[in-house]
């Protein structure tokens, strides 16, 4: 495992007390801390290279360009992106994927045509997938979940037997820790002509992701919850498809030439950034993967994979605690119940020891029913977590327990 | 920063009677002829009310709700019902306002006796991001009167 | 005028040399430097208040979500808006103006409707009402400007004839400095019954902006031309017209219920704001807005304007210099020619001086063919340039003219 | 942090001959008859060129440009125009590459005497910004010669 207390030295939040107590964060699948690598991207950027980018005759501006560009190619060979033009930075994996349907999804679905999402995925990549079908008169259809959490490889093929035009799935689930077969399911999906869409907002901050490899179509992530700062993240796709699709939105940058009433557009990625890119994120975004790289994707998925063990052995022991999920390999997500207190309730007493867990739907409502919970508690690691932290985490809830009397059945 | 014990502000939260109502609500079920119906949902946590007001000549004859969600939240739904009950509509918008002061740390509605039990809930207003849990059955309570005033 | 070389003190930036001369900004009207009051504020909410913001039940998720909707309450109060809920963050004015082609636009305009916009429109409030109107089969109108570079009321009434559903204009022209007169265009607009969206990139940084007194229905604005982070911005607009609008992205935090199939959505302006959204820019621009509030924006648009006076009058001593643009009130932006010295060119040699000015189409390629150039050199001034600034810009331009053996005519 | 004097490096840049060039450009106009023809243009800085070619038994007969842009791209079009004349498609081609290691900084070809005067556009490397200036025309001629090969 990591050494995570030399880990957590790097991170100025983690040296914070809550309510008198150590932090214990354990809620990095909803955003994670910075390590103070990031901060100093950031703040020397705006101390010595902060200008406008792609338009500026002067060294500032060059530089600046320059600053944004490499981030750009740090950000491709990270996720072995197929070229550099191939990365798009966008405000994170939601603005990624609604650029997909905007602008692909628009242009080439048809009345009658096929969208296939799954019963795990998270409103991103399911909301913007509803609102083309509406739009276009297509149907969408959500492959079911099996009994552990994990994609029903049978009805994945029943749904595939319609030809869908686009599969939209996640890598890694944020509510169950699911690990998907995605280079399988890919493969699928490539097999009946559909195009996929790779939700890769839990995968990439966790394990070693490479897209080629993986073969999808297109591929977002978010820069906050890798280390990165908010407001950064990015769609990577295959130039091919970039290159024929319509533009996403409209403004400086994206243009060749304009005209009163028309306009020709720029190369890719430059078509899909219209307007001022926040500059300052993907710097910070690429020093977020220098981090990552210097400790290593395989470790990190290591570490977080013997915490997330740790955790369901420990909570299991707990009477009354549910945990859901599959058993064997998952990323470092641990949703749970227990009993009859609410998450909520669980999420306040675990707050009040300083223990940091998101309790709620987790943006994943279909998901929700099909486990037939209103909401769960959710434990998720990352690099800076420690078993002793899971020791707390277990403590703090037989503490909620008895709080709330709970006896079990 | 916060260095007080965490323990007597969650005992305070988390009081014998909320945990009864929370797992023996009262009131719960449907009306089978409400004048006064409404839904409500926090999105961000997915707690939910269903609410029912049988009222006539303005007085609350009867209550009835179905709710899923937090301990607060279904407490303070099931301690409402049971105040509301032939209580004016104007009574009623004025204890809302009552519960909402209480929330905001108003020492004076904590110790108000019309509010009845659900002084209990004063306890809620130590920590903020659960007041709208408090909150949601009251707010339900006043969409339900807006939409036939 | 500001005492400016205090001001600039603040500016870490600004303490750099360039090319061995002390750095002399003249591009604001592209993106503008930070004062350390904004890095710190960045740093403190990493440091201290990071978290994903409206679903956490722990004590930092609280702490950023009100720092969150704080910040959201300082643009509200800052622009004098309706409330509140009118404010949506966005990256930026490109962003802001693509929400409301892309949600208002798309779901009011039909086929033969008009949409009316200006000839000294940045291109990113031109190309998205481009794509909405080849969309819905509807006309763009673009209304002339004037001689000395103002929007032609005749011309604008002529347009305003055919009861166009959206009017589009920018508060302050980016290219020549022109201050429209925004409430009149507005009542005019209002009276046969249309929409009016102000693109405020450059009036928000340099003017008191009151967004009930102008009576817009949306307007649009960039955090980091006013001294805020990059991917910093926000859609201001009338609460009910938000309210009656579809949604723009799909995702997390924008929904209310999530079916399988359809989803019901959040109030405004959640609804909005799909994802989780840039925190840090929020905060970041909240802590400019009190920077500019701390010496006031009257006392800024005078510096300003002064400066622009200076430069003018300076600019317009040195023979084969053409300044475009109104000779009265006009904001800090002076775009000019000298002789057939390319603007580029000019910029590189003011480089080598330490001095950086934009040189190009400035995203307004209508305006260009409009003034007969391909592209102008352009001084765009903020609270921290000097009267010393615009002599050396002044010497410098000769020094080009000289190295290009520019014989006026 | 460069600290060297800006001066002999900007008049190294602005040579006599570029903008000789610059403002008296050789072989500007249309060809009536071209076997290719292609317009490119710099999205960020508006500069653009239409370039004709006339090529016969993969021999560059004639040549002819119009453009508008700074004088670097536009001397580097002119310059252009002249060397390419009689040269087979091939020798075009290399003297593009060449032209391109010159702006990467490559000594030797800045010395390269079948560049002619486009050595002159040596100093532009030392301006990163400007070398996209410099090889507008060559691209333009690599899609012009690409779009019939
Ligand atoms: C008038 C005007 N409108 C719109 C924009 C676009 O702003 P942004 O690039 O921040 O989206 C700018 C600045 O580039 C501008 O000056
Ligand atoms: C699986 C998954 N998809 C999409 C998202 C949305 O990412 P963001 O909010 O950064 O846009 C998240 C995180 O919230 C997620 O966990």
């Amino acid at each position: 495992m990591l050494d995570a207390a030399r880990l957590r030295a790097d991170f100025p939040l983690l040296q914070r007390q809550e309510h008198g107590r150590r932090l214990v964060y354990l809620d990095n699948a909803a955003t994670t801390q910075k390590p103070q690598a990031v901060l100093d991207a950031i703040l020397d950027y705006y101390r010595t290279t902060n200008a406008n980018v792609h338009r500026g005759a002067y060294g500032l501006a060059i530089r600046a360009t320059e600053a944004y560009e490499a981030a750009r190619e740090r950000v491709a060979r990270f996720l072995n992106a197929w070229a550099p033009e191939g990365v798009v930075f966008t405000r994170g994996t939601t603005e990624a994927i609604n650029l997909v349907a905007g602008a692909y999804g628009r242009a080439n679905l048809r009345q009658g045509d096929m969208v296939v999402v799954t019963a795990m995925d998270h409103h991103s990549n399911l909301v913007p997938w509803q609102i083309l079908c509406q739009e276009k008169g297509a149907v969408l259809r959500m492959v079911e979940i099996t009994e552990d959490g994990r994609i029903d490889l049978s009805d994945y093929g029943q749904a595939l037997e319609r030809r869908p035009k686009i599969v939209a799935f996640p890598y890694v689930s944020n509510s169950l820790g699911t690990v998907n077969p995605a280079g399988q399911l890919i493969r699928l999906a490539h097999a009946v002509g559909a195009v996929v869409v790779v939700d890769g907002a839990q995968s990439t901050p966790h394990l070693r992701v490479d897209v080629q490899a993986l073969d999808c179509d297109f591929y977002a992530c978010s820069g906050h919850k890798m280390l990165g700062p908010m407001g950064s993240g990015a769609l990577v796709a295959k130039p091919a498809l970039l290159e024929a699709m319509p533009p996403y939105h409209g403004g400086g940058e994206m243009i060749s030439k304009v005209w009163d009433d028309h306009s020709t557009y720029n190369k890719i990625p430059h078509k899909f950034e219209a307007g001022t890119p926040n500059v300052e994120g993907a710097v910070g975004l690429a020093a977020a993967i220098d981090y990552l790289e210097r400790i290593g994707l395989e470790q990190i998925a290591e570490h977080e994979q013997a915490l997330a063990k740790a955790a369901i052995e420990r909570l299991s022991q707990i009477d009354g605690v549910v945990v859901y999920g599959p058993r064997g390999h998952r990323a470092g997500v641990v949703s749970f119940t227990y009993g009859d207190v609410h998450p909520h309730d669980i999420a306040t007493i675990l707050d009040q020891d300083g223990i940091c867990i998101r309790a709620g739907h987790h943006c994943t409502q279909p998901l929700m029913r099909r486990l037939n919970v209103a909401a769960t508690a959710r434990a998720s690691f990352y690099l800076y977590n420690s078993l002793e932290e899971v020791e707390a985490l277990a403590t703090s809830l037989v503490k909620a327990g008895a709080l709330f009397g709970y006896v079990p059945a | 920063m916060d260095t007080s014990p965490p323990e007597p502000r969650l005992s305070a939260l988390y009081q014998e009677l909320i945990l009864d109502h929370y797992r023996r609500p009262r009131n719960k079920g449907m009306l089978e002829h409400p004048t006064h119906a409404v839904s409500l949902n926090n999105p961000l946590c997915g707690d939910e009310i269903d609410l029912q007001l049988l009222v006539q000549d303005a007085v609350i004859r009867d209550v009835r709700f179905v709710g899923r969600g937090c301990s607060i939240s279904q407490a303070s739904a099931s301690m409402m019902t049971q105040l509301l009950k032939e209580k004016s509509v104007p009574q009623a918008l004025v204890l809302a306002g009552r519960i909402s002061a209480m929330m905001q740390g108003d020492a004076a509605a904590a110790t108000d006796k019309s509010l009845g039990e659900l002084r209990a809930l004063a306890g809620v207003s130590k920590f903020p991001v659960r007041i709208k849990c408090a909150l949601l059955p009251w707010n339900a309570l006043s969409d339900a009167l807006k939409s036939s005033a």
